[in-house]
């Protein structure tokens, strides 16, 4: 049976790719393509911090002490963090952010499904309401990607360049770990092996739909879920947490 | 009709309190009045959003990151409103941004001032958002009818802004002595910036006697500063923390407060352009635009090539 | 009389502009346009983060309690920052950068001419310490401005567009308070009424004969002797006091 | 001298122990080898400025933060000494750039892990500069004479930087128990990338028999590398933080420590372009030399003009 602490730890995974990926989307706000798009961004970003809150605040149940939601968001250090590697990576462009959620998104979603049937009724019970919001995400980054990958030269070409970026970090998502076995194995976690086919024949599908081509390589960075992370995590961690750093036990 | 005969119709319409629609017909410089004021509000809320924007990524708890996500994607939305009700009056959003893009457009100044902590989120939504329902809710009464319509929407919203605003200070007020301190700070640096939200004395605002005439605007600058400013003080009081006004006292005369004098010489520099983020705010909807140029290129393009395929 | 209050405020003031300008420099560490160029900005960064711990040790000092150099370096918040609005400004590019040095330089030679001979003996120590160094800083960017300036079409225009960027922040510095004139009327606050003419002079024939245009504005953007920043020192001090910050009371 | 003549006259400096220097004849793999070898080495001291410039503005205290930009700036000192030592051999550095930029040349790979807290500072002055020292003190005597004597100078550098590492992992283990366990994690995740420093196992680097017979090298990696283990393993002992490898021991007879086998498909895969960090240490050399591009160019057009100027 699963302990405590592996839900905990499970329920972070799910939590900080919500509350880190929601952070550097609200870096967008203000600062769209477009009014239309920067509402569309700011949007998703509340979704995904929603989302975040709901598994801290189970994550916080789960620790049976007095942790509030943002003790675990705001006081762990930069190792703490158990987000994929995706997610972390700087906006860089409409076009790199376009890519990075669309990817995103699709795992998210069909990790979504896996989990509404949890043996874990909490974990099941934020799945299921958390589903509408991710099949609107995902609709909206692929309708992105088509409009982008067979827009204009320029676009194609920008996406082009996102898409070999990101493409090493597109399957982290779908490695079990051990955790992620485990987890499985309770009932409480998605099934990664069930998922990762649909997930990048999807990806690869629809990217190909959009006249992208496919990446030949097939290494996949990894390390997030165990808090291995890249350089860029540290910077966010560090702007994030600031005032609840600088002012220890304020409310606010 | 002839034109006699279609300015007795407005003036009948004005009149009778009925709203102008946008295939009536109007005087032309209604129209431009409207125009320039719409637009005006629409820029405003669109620049509006940098400088609350500025502390999404350091909002200090999840809830409240939340809430200023949301605040300021509603600030988008009424730019989306606004630009909406100018083009009811053939000025398409393209051509409106890029007059705030190029400086020809004015926005409110307010918004060229920086925000230094957190509590500025407080400030501003308590304040600045405050001082713009004053300034707004007689709005919804306005004589041009979509104008009026999204004012409504706006002034819903905008409401409440302005108590999650206040309740940031409050929060901030009943916390450690550095929190009041930071909201003391902010008050202090907010406060004249928001009075002079009125704009200049009446004596000084040559358009507003047509404005008022035209239905436009239902109150003087001089009167919606005043309002506001009775509604502020007590509010100030609750809170415990001191406007920056040592001029400030209750008037048993005239049961309003009365004020120091008003800074206009700062006022005009920060119009001018001189203000602490002129540059700044005018450089980031520059940048936000310019960086999005490809994006929105793409999308016509693709929408272009679908139009195709489905007609082939 | 100066009461100790006063000289330890102004004592900020001179420490704040060295340490957030050699904090904007160490960006640039390992990002120059050509290796010995990198070299003399990290060199700069050294000697002026070197002068700051020089100002912040004396700081200390006055403050007659157990606070240490970096007790004040990076435990204030964004308003207790004494420095100039023109250092804490981002980098942008290489020509921003030296623009932004050298009207920096050229006040900070001449500024600590005059405190050489102040009547504080610490502080008149700290400068003739520094001014060495400071000649080296001003005859470097002065030398940049002249080749990015002079050199080709485009270092002429960026350069120009820098220097009408940097314009209004130029001059704060000269600029006294009543600090600034008490701190001169005790004999230990430089005296800026002596220096302004001189810095302006310097500086403009320095950019015309550099092929710039003098820009036209006479308006001066300040605050930040008073702790009025720009919205950029919030996120400069977020990066800089993130250990410190996270790990209260450690030792380093 | 013929071509017999001149092979001999090399060879008997090279058994006398004299120096070659860069007018002398040299054979053209020599050549070829050293210009492989130090252009490396340049870049692995520019590239190596990245993972340590990461903490610049994070370092924790004054000191520190000065410490670690003299160090990083060190760095790029070793890669000037070392980009002339090349240049010697009648390469520009222009080319060695290109060549760098272009993904052909190598660096070293150990660059490629991010740095993810501050511990990792002292790891890798700890572990990385003493790897690099281990391998870089017998090239003081490198028969080029040109390389042996900038290794002199980078190696009086890197030992200080090593003991500054040293230092800073030091203090964590004598600090809190976060702090001494942000030292443990760092040693956890540089050990085996620094003694995979020493390249292949002697019996997979095939250049090594020929390197050593020129005497650029002086010892084969597998040698360095149990020097390393040898030296190192006691100084983890006085942090009181555990080496990674639960094969590690000594052995009475060998006098020497054992240790566990090196997953050589990781260090192929990071040499290979697969490390965390290959792409954005290339792509972050990249954007800093083509940003520079018009610096560059302006420094030249000025020169000139003077040039011209003084001549006319």
């Amino acid at each position: 049976m699963a302990t405590q602490q592996d839900t905990y730890d499970y329920t972070l995974r799910l939590a900080d790719n919500c509350l880190i990926l929601g952070q550097r989307l609200a870096e967008w706000c203000g600062h769209g393509p477009v009014l239309e798009q920067d509402i569309a961004l700011t949007n998703i970003s509340l979704d995904l911090i929603g989302q975040a809150r709901n598994y801290y605040q189970y994550a916080a149940e789960l620790t049976g002490s007095k942790k509030s939601e943002d003790d675990i968001a705001f006081l762990r250090n930069d190792r703490e963090y158990k987000n994929l590697l995706l997610v972390e990576q700087p906006n860089i462009d409409f076009g790199y952010t376009i890519i990075r959620q669309y990817f995103f998104d699709v795992f998210h979603f069909h990790l979504l499904n896996e989990l509404a049937t949890s043996q874990d009724k909490t974990l099941a019970g934020i799945a299921q309401k958390s589903q509408k919001e991710v099949t609107y995400h995902k609709r909206w980054s692929g309708q992105w990607v088509f409009r982008l990958g067979d827009g204009t030269d320029e676009s194609h070409e920008r996406t082009q360049a996102a898409l070999d970026h990101f493409w090493p970090y597109a399957f982290e998502s779908v490695i079990p770990d051990t955790l992620d076995k485990n987890m499985t194995q309770y009932g409480i976690g998605a099934d990664l092996s069930k998922i990762e086919e649909i997930v990048k024949k999807e990806i690869t599908n629809h990217l190909r739909e959009a006249t992208l081509t496919l990446p030949t390589e097939t290494w996949n960075q990894t390390g997030g879920k165990n808090g291995l992370h890249s350089e860029h995590l540290g910077y966010l961690l560090a702007e994030m947490q600031h005032l609840q750093r600088a002012y220890p036990g304020a409310e606010w | 009709m002839n034109t006699i005969d279609l300015e007795k119709e407005f003036q009948r319409k004005l009149d009778a309190e009925e709203k102008i629609e946008p295939k009536d017909w109007m005087p032309d410089d209604y129209r431009k009045t409207l125009i320039r004021q719409i637009s005006q509000h629409a820029h405003s809320e669109i620049v509006g959003m940098l400088p609350e924007g500025n502390w999404l990524t350091r909002a200090p708890s999840l809830r409240r990151k939340v809430a200023a996500l949301a605040k300021v994607q509603d600030e988008a939305g009424h730019g989306l409103y606004l630009y909406s009700a100018c083009e009811t009056l053939g000025v398409e959003r393209d051509e409106l941004l890029e007059q705030l893009h190029t400086g020809k457009a004015k926005y409110s100044s307010i918004f060229n001032y920086p925000t230094l902590t957190w509590a500025d989120m407080g400030a501003i939504g308590w304040l600045v958002d405050g001082a713009a329902i004053m300034n707004q809710v007689p709005l919804c009464r306005c004589s041009y009818g979509p104008y009026a319509r999204a004012m409504v929407r706006v002034c819903k919203e905008e409401s409440f802004h302005q108590r999650q605003g206040y309740e940031i200070m409050l929060t901030l007020c009943n916390g450690t002595p550095e929190q009041k301190a930071m909201a003391q700070d902010a008050l202090n640096r907010w406060w004249w910036p928001s009075i002079m939200m009125f704009g200049p004395n009446d004596a000084d605002s040559p358009h507003t006697a047509q404005s008022m005439q035209w239905k436009i605007k239902r109150f003087t600058n001089d009167e919606l500063r005043q309002r506001f400013i009775d509604a502020t003080v007590p509010q100030a009081d609750i809170l415990g923390i001191k406007i920056p006004d040592p001029d400030l006292k209750w008037n048993e005369e005239t049961k309003h407060y009365d004020f120091g004098s008003i800074d206009w010489d700062e006022f005009w520099a920060v119009v001018k352009g001189n203000g602490p983020c002129n540059k700044e705010r005018l450089a980031a909807r520059n940048k936000a635009h310019d960086n999005g140029a490809w994006v929105r290129e793409a999308a016509l393009a693709y929408t272009e090539k679908k139009r195709k395929k489905t007609a082939a």
